[in-house]
C-alpha cells in the first residue's frame, strides 16, 4: 500500500484487530527508519488502537508485526527488548503519583542507566518542553496542558528509534504548540528517530509528517482524510452519485451501495475562477474561506455547501490572484473520488 | 534452647489453671536439667495427644478414659497421684432443696425440679463424672433446663451462675472463681464425688521418639515422698486442693 | 495422616444424614454473622467513606486507629461485652450474656473497623474526577456516596465479605457472649472448638469443611449478585 | 473590568485561590444571561480552576461569587441548588463504569425527573453529539474522542442555565468540531444557555464567542491573548522596551521592572505596505503567513521575528491587495502594549 | 463495670513492672505474627497482583474461593496443620508440632487469603493506564508490578496490615499448634485466654490493652514509613 523501500523498520503483515463491532483490518503497511508519520481519521477509527498494538501493549487478533524484518513474537523477553526500542505518549498520559523529575527519569531507571547521565538527561528533556523547575512538582497537581508536556518530555528523555505520540498537541497551549512542533522535528532531524503521531490537526499533519496516514473505520486510506463525506449511493440513467446534503450530490463509480464514505484527495480537486469545460463530471461552486501557506503549496479552504480543501502551487494561486471571499469553482473527476 | 532436655506434658485446663504445677515441677526441674512443657488442654485432648505420640506424658483425671488409654497400649505406667473432689454449686435460695452430702440424691431432686443445670458437655474427666453420678439412676439428664456449654470449667461456673443454675465443678476452680461468682457450694463430701488423678507415660514401643526416661523420672518425681508432700502442700484460699494419694 | 480425609467423609456424611443439631448449629452461625455484617456495613461503609473522602484535622489519626483495630483479639471484645453484660455489668439487667444478641453485638465490634478500614482503602485510591463528575452533574452528597460505592462496587463487597469471613470463622466472641449452648448458642465455630477439646479432631475438621462450605455458597451468590448489578 | 450591565446571571468580587507557587486573582468579573464566553491562556494559567470555582466544585481562598446577584455562601444546600442550574465538562471527562445511556442519565435521575422524559432526552443529547446507537456501549470503553463527546451529551441533556465547558474540542475528529461548534451555537440560541468554554484555539474562540476572555498567570485579561510575549525590560535613554529575542524588541511605557509579560491587542496593529510615518514607536517588518476570514473581518497572521496577528477588515484588506506570501509592516503606539 | 478500670491499671503496672514473662509472651507474639505476614505479603501481594491484572479462565472462581477463605476458622486451620505435623501425621518427624514454626505455617495460611484477597481488589480497580504507561517506559514485568504496587501502596499497606491484624489477633491456631507453653510458645493471645479461663478477667483485659498498645505503636511506624516513602 505503501511505497516499500527493502528495510522497514517497523511493518504490519494482515493485522486485524476486533472489538465488539469495530475492526482495524490492515493487509500490509511499512514504517522507514527517520520519517515522520501523520495518522488522522475520525473518532473511534482505530487511531489508537493502532499505536497500542505497534508499540507491542496490545496483541492483534491475527496478523504479524515486524522490526526490521524480524517477526515479533510472542515472546516476553522479545517483546520487551523492542519495547525498549520505543516509546509511546498516551492519548491521556498518566502521570505516577509522585515527582515531575520521578516521572522523567522512570523510563531510565527501569533500563539501569547510570545515575548521574539519568538527571542530565531528565534536566534536558524538562527543558525541551519549557517546564524547567517543575522537576519537584506533584505530578498530579499539574494542569492538563502541563500534563500534556511531562508525558512527552517522559517519553523523549529515553531517545528512542521509534516514538509514538497519540495526539501530543491535545491541550496545549498556542505558544507550546509550537515548542512541541519545533521538538518533534528537531528530534527526528537530530536522532533520526522515526515518529509516528496521530492528530486531527490535518494541516499539522501535513505540516509535520513526511507522510499523512488516515484511517476510517478500521482502513487504512492514503493520505489525509479532508474532504470526507458520508451518504448514500443514488443511481440514475447508468449514473451513480452520493447524496451529501440535500443541495450536494457527487458523482462516483464503484460497485457499492447504500451508505459510503468517500473520499477526494486535496491535490485531486482544480480550482478555477470560471467554471471549466473539461471531461470531470464533479463542478461545484463555492467561495474561498481559508487560505495557508506552507513551502510553497497553497492550502485552500472552500465552502461550497460542505468545506472542501484543494491544495495548489503558491505560483498559480498569486497567478489566479485568489483571495480570501473569492468566488471559485472546484473540478474533480469521478475516478478521483474514492468510495469505501 | 536446643540443648535443653524438654518433656512434653499433657494435662487438663483445669489442673493447670490451679496453679499446682508451678510448685511442683521446679525442683524436679533443676535435679534433672530438664524443661516440663504443659499443654493445657481437655481432656479427651490429651489423651489424644498421647495417643498421637504428640506428648510424653499425660496427666488426666478420668479414670475409665486412663484404663481404656492404656489397655490399647497408647500408654505405659499409670500412677495414682492425687485426687480431690468435686462440689455441686447452685444459688443461695437452693430451689431444688439439695443441701446435703449425697450428690447423687441431690442431682436426682434437680432432675425432679426441672432446675437449671449447666453440664460441660465436653467428654472431659468433669462430664464423664457427672454423666457417671447420673447414671446411677438411669436419669437422661435431657430438656430446657439442661444446659450443655462444651466449655471449659470456669466458662461453665460463669455460665452456671449468670443463669443461676447447678453445676457440678472441681473445688479447686470453685476456689479460684471465689468472689466472682455468686453461686455457693450445696452438695459436698460425698465419696462419689471424689476425682481422682493418674499419670501416664506415653507407650515408647508405639513412639520411639517419646522422651519416655525422663517422663518415667517426672512420674517418679510426682510420687515421690517430696512430690506427694508438695502436693499435701499446695493451698489455694487457705484450701487444701489436692490430697496425695500415690501411696494409698 | 487420614483425618483429613476421615473428616471429608463425616462432612458427607452429616450433611447427608442432616440431622437437626446440624441445622441448629449452621443457622445461629448464619443468623448471627449475617446481622452482625449487616449491620457493620451498615455503620462502616458510609464511615469509612466520609473518612476517605474528608480533610479534616485528625483523618491520619483516626486511619491509624482504625488499623490498629484489626487486630481486635475476639477474647478482649469478648471480654470487654461481657463485663457490660454480665449480671454484674452497667446493663446486666436486660439480661442479654449467652443469647445471639450478644454474639452479634460482639461480633459486630470485630467486623466495624475491617468494614470501615477497607472501605477508606477503596475510595481513598479512587479517581478524583469520579466525585467531581457526581457534582458536576447535581448531585447531593448521598447521591455523591453511592455513585462513588458503585464505582468501588468490588472493593466495597471485598471490604464487607472480609467482615463477614472473619466474624463468621472467629470463635472467641461466640464462646464468650454465647456460651457454647447446645441449640441454642452453639454455631459451628464454637462446635468446632467443642470437638476438638474432646479430640474429635476429625470431627471438628469435617465440620469446619460445612462452614467453608457454605461461605463458598455464600460468595457464589454474593459474586452473581455483583455481576448482575454490574 | 467588563461592561457592567445591571444583572449578571454569574459574577465574582475579590476571588483568590492560591496553590503552591500559583495564584488566580480575579477583582471583579462578570457573566451575563445567553452569552457564551470564550476563555484562552497559557497552560497552569489558571482557567480550569476558574471553572472549577464557578462551578461550585471548588471553594475559593478568599472572595465572593454571586448568582444573579445573591452571594453563594458556604451553605451544602444552597450550592447544590445552584449548582443543578449548571453542568460542567471536565477538561478530561471521565465516564461512570456502566453504559453509556447510564451516563447521559445521570445528571437527570439525580434530579427525580420523569422516566419517560429521561429515556428521549437523552437520545436527543446522543443524536446532538451524533452518537445515535451508542446506547449501550461500556462507556470506559470507548475512543477517547467518544469519551469527550459522550461528556458533552451528559452535559447538555441536563439543560442548564449556564454551561461549563474545559477544552470541549479536545480529540475530537475534524468533522464533529463542526457538530459541537454548531451544537453549542443552538443551545445558546434556542435556550439563552450562558456558556463559558476554554480553548486554546484563538481562531475557534473568537468565532464562537461573544466574548473573549484569556487567564495570564492567574490574571484576567481582556481579549485574546494573541500577541503575547515575554521578555527583560531593558532602559536607556529614557526609552524603555522589552527584549523578546536578540532580534526583536518592542517599545513600551511601563514602571515595571525585570521578566514581564506583554500584550498587543490584535485589533491595535496596524498593518500597510510601506512603513508609515507616524507617532507610533512600534515598527516592524515582517511577510503574511496566514488570513482568515469570518464575518467581514479578517485574521491576518504575519511573521514578524514572531508570530503577529492583526485585525482587519475585509474592506481594507482587499483594498491593500495583501496576499499570503506578501511582505507587510506593522505599527502599533507603545501605548497599545499593555505589560504585566 | 470496673474490669475496665482495673484492667488499665493492671495493664500499666505491667509494662511499668516489666516482669520477664510478660518479654516472652510479647517477644513470642510479634516474633511469630512478624515473620507470618511477612511471609504472607511475599506470596500474597504479588499472587493478587497477577489475579487481578491477568485476563484468565476460572479467575472468578479464585477470587470467590479466596474470600470464601477469609472465613477460615483458625480452629480449622490448626486441625489440619496438626493433622500435618503430629507426630502421627505424614510429616510429623520433624518435630514442628508446639514450636512457634507451627505457629507461623498456621498464622501463615490464615494470613495468606486475605492478604491476597484485599491485594486483588486493591489492583483490580486501579487506572488501566498505569500499567500501559509503564510498559511504554520499558518497564519488565517486575517493574511493572512493583510500580503498580508503589501506585496503588496504600491500599496494599491495608492489605497487608489486616493481614497481620488478623494474626496478631488470632489465639486458635497460635493455642492448636504452639500449645500455650510457658516461656515458649505462649503468646499474648494465648495469655490472655488462659487468664481468662482462670477466670482472671482483668489481667485477661490487661494483655488485651498491652496488645492493642503493641498493635497501635506498630501502624504508627508503619504509617510514619508509608508517609515517607510517598
Ligand atoms: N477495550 C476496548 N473494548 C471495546 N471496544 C474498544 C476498546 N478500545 C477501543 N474500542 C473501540 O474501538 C474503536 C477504535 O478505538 P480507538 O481508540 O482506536 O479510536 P481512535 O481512532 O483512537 O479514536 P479517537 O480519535 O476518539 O481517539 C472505537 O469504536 C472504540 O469504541
Ligand atoms: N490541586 C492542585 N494542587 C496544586 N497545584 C495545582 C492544583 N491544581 C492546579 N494546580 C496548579 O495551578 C495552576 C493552574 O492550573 P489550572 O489547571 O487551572 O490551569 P489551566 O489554565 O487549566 O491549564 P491547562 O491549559 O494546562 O489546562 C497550575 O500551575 C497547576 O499546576
Ligand atoms: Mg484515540
Ligand atoms: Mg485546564
Amino acid at each position: 500500500m505503501l511505497s516499500q523501500t527493502p528495510n522497514p523498520i517497523l511493518s504490519i503483515e494482515n493485522l486485524k484487530k476486533s472489538f465488539n463491532g469495530f475492526t482495524l483490518a490492515i493487509p500490509h503497511l511499512e514504517f522507514h527508519k527517520g520519517k515522520i508519520y501523520g495518522l488522522t481519521g475520525p473518532n473511534g477509527s482505530g487511531k489508537t488502537t493502532l499505536l497500542s498494538i505497534l508499540n507491542l501493549l496490545e496483541k492483534p487478533d491475527s496478523g504479524k508485526i515486524f522490526y526490521r524484518g524480524e517477526v515479533i513474537s510472542s515472546k516476553q523477553s522479545q517483546r520487551l527488548n523492542i519495547r525498549r526500542k520505543m516509546a509511546m505518549v498516551l492519548e491521556n498520559p498518566y502521570l505516577f503519583n509522585s515527582s515531575v523529575i520521578q516521572n522523567i527519569t522512570y523510563g531510565l531507571k527501569v533500563r539501569s542507566r547510570d545515575k548521574k547521565s539519568i538527571q542530565k538527561r531528565a534536566a534536558k528533556a524538562l527543558e525541551l518542553v519549557n517546564l524547567s523547575g517543575f522537576e519537584e512538582r506533584k505530578a498530579n497537581e499539574l494542569s492538563r496542558g502541563e500534563t500534556q508536556r511531562v508525558g512527552i518530555a517522559r517519553a523523549i528523555v529515553l531517545n528512542p528509534e521509534i516514538l509514538f505520540l497519540d495526539e501530543p498537541f491535545t491541550n496545549i497551549d498556542k505558544a507550546h504548540i509550537g515548542v512541541i512542533e519545533k521538538l518533534i522535528r528537531n528530534i527526528n532531524r537530530e536522532r533520526n528517530t522515526t515518529i509516528i503521531f496521530t492528530s486531527h490537526d490535518l494541516f499539522q499533519a501535513f505540516r509535520l509528517s513526511d507522510e499523512v496516514l488516515s484511517i476510517v473505520n478500521g482502513k487504512i486510506v492514503r493520505g489525509s482524510i479532508e474532504n470526507l463525506f458520508t451518504g448514500d449511493i443514488k443511481e440514475k440513467d447508468n449514473l451513480q452519485w452520493v447524496q451529501i446534503t440535500p443541495s450536494l450530490k457527487i458523482t462516483v463509480a464503484t460497485k457499492m451501495k447504500g451508505n459510503v464514505h468517500i473520499l477526494i484527495p486535496p491535490e485531486d480537486i482544480i480550482l478555477s475562477r470560471k467554471p471549466f469545460q473539461s471531461s470531470a463530471r464533479n463542478v461545484l461552486k463555492g467561495i474561498i474561506k481559508k487560505v495557508e501557506i506552507e513551502n510553497d503549496i497553497v492550502r485552500v479552504g472552500c465552502d461550497a455547501g460542505q468545506e472542501f480543501v484543494s491544495l495548489i502551487t503558491k505560483a498559480s494561486f498569486n497567478r489566479m490572484k485568489l483571495s480570501i471571499g473569492s468566488p471559485i469553482f472546484l473540478t474533480f473527476k469521478t475516478t478521483s473520488v474514492k468510495v469505501f | 534452647r536446643a540443648e535443653q532436655i524438654r518433656i512434653r506434658m499433657a494435662t487438663t485446663t483445669s489442673t493447670e489453671n490451679s496453679g499446682l504445677l508451678n510448685e511442683l515441677f521446679p525442683p524436679f526441674e533443676k535435679m534433672f536439667s530438664v524443661k516440663v512443657d504443659v499443654i493445657a488442654v481437655g481432656t479427651g485432648k490429651a489423651l489424644k495427644l498421647g495417643e498421637n505420640g504428640d506428648v510424653d506424658v499425660v496427666f488426666v483425671h478420668a479414670r475409665k478414659a486412663e484404663d481404656n488409654f492404656v489397655e490399647e497400649g497408647f500408654g505405659v505406667n499409670r500412677r495414682d497421684v492425687m485426687y480431690n473432689d468435686f462440689v455441686i454449686v447452685g444459688p443461695e435460695d437452693d430451689p431444688a432443696f439439695i443441701r446435703g452430702n449425697d450428690g447423687v440424691e441431690a442431682l436426682t431432686k434437680i432432675f425432679y425440679n426441672k432446675s437449671f443445670f449447666v453440664s460441660r458437655g465436653d467428654e472431659s474427666g468433669t462430664h464423664k463424672k457427672e454423666k457417671e453420678l447420673w447414671k446411677i439412676k438411669d436419669i437422661e439428664p435431657e430438656g430446657k433446663w439442661y444446659l450443655e456449654t462444651g466449655q471449659g470449667m470456669g466458662a461453665t461456673l460463669q455460665l452456671a451462675d449468670e443463669k443461676q443454675a447447678y453445676t457440678l465443678i472441681d473445688r479447686g476452680t470453685y476456689i479460684a472463681y471465689k468472689g466472682k461468682v455468686n453461686l455457693v457450694i450445696l452438695c459436698e463430701g460425698d465419696k462419689r464425688l471424689f476425682n481422682p488423678y493418674g499419670i501416664i507415660a506415653v507407650n515408647p514401643k508405639r513412639h520411639p521418639h517419646t522422651n519416655y526416661i525422663h517422663a518415667m523420672a517426672l512420674i517418679g518425681w510426682v510420687t515421690s515422698p517430696e512430690g506427694q508432700e508438695i502436693i499435701g502442700d499446695f493451698k489455694k484460699g487457705g484450701k487444701v486442693l489436692f490430697h496425695p494419694n500415690a501411696y494409698e | 495422616m487420614n483425618y483429613m480425609l476421615e473428616a471429608l467423609v463425616n462432612a458427607v456424611k452429616m450433611i447427608v444424614g442432616f440431622n437437626p443439631e446440624l441445622l441448629s448449629i449452621v443457622s445461629v452461625s448464619l443468623k448471627v454473622s449475617f446481622i452482625s455484617t449487616t449491620l457493620a456495613a451498615i455503620v462502616g461503609v458510609p464511615l469509612g467513606f466520609s473518612i476517605a473522602i474528608r480533610d479534616f484535622w485528625g483523618k491520619r489519626g483516626i486511619i491509624i486507629l482504625l488499623n490498629t483495630l484489626l487486630a481486635l483479639p475476639t477474647v478482649v471484645v469478648g471480654l470487654f461485652i461481657y463485663s457490660l453484660i454480665s449480671r454484674s455489668g452497667p446493663i446486666g439487667r436486660i439480661g442479654l450474656l449467652y443469647t445471639p444478641a450478644a454474639m452479634v453485638a460482639g461480633q459486630f465490634i470485630l467486623a466495624l473497623p475491617i468494614v470501615t478500614a477497607l472501605t477508606v482503602s477503596a475510595i481513598q485510591g479512587m479517581d478524583k474526577r469520579i466525585r467531581k463528575t457526581a457534582l458536576t452533574l447535581g448531585a447531593n452528597n448521598l447521591q455523591t456516596v453511592s455513585i462513588l460505592i458503585s464505582e468501588r462496587k468490588f472493593a466495597i463487597f471485598s471490604a464487607i465479605i472480609a467482615g463477614f469471613g472473619r466474624v463468621f470463622a472467629e470463635v472467641g466472641v461466640s464462646m464468650m457472649l454465647g456460651g457454647n449452648i447446645k441449640g441454642y448458642t452453639r454455631n459451628i465455630t464454637t462446635a468446632i472448638a467443642f470437638e476438638a477439646g474432646k479430640g474429635e479432631f476429625s470431627l471438628g475438621l469435617a465440620l469446619g469443611i460445612i462452614l467453608l462450605s457454605i461461605a463458598l455458597s455464600i460468595n457464589i451468590l454474593v459474586s452473581y449478585f455483583q455481576k448482575k448489578t454490574v
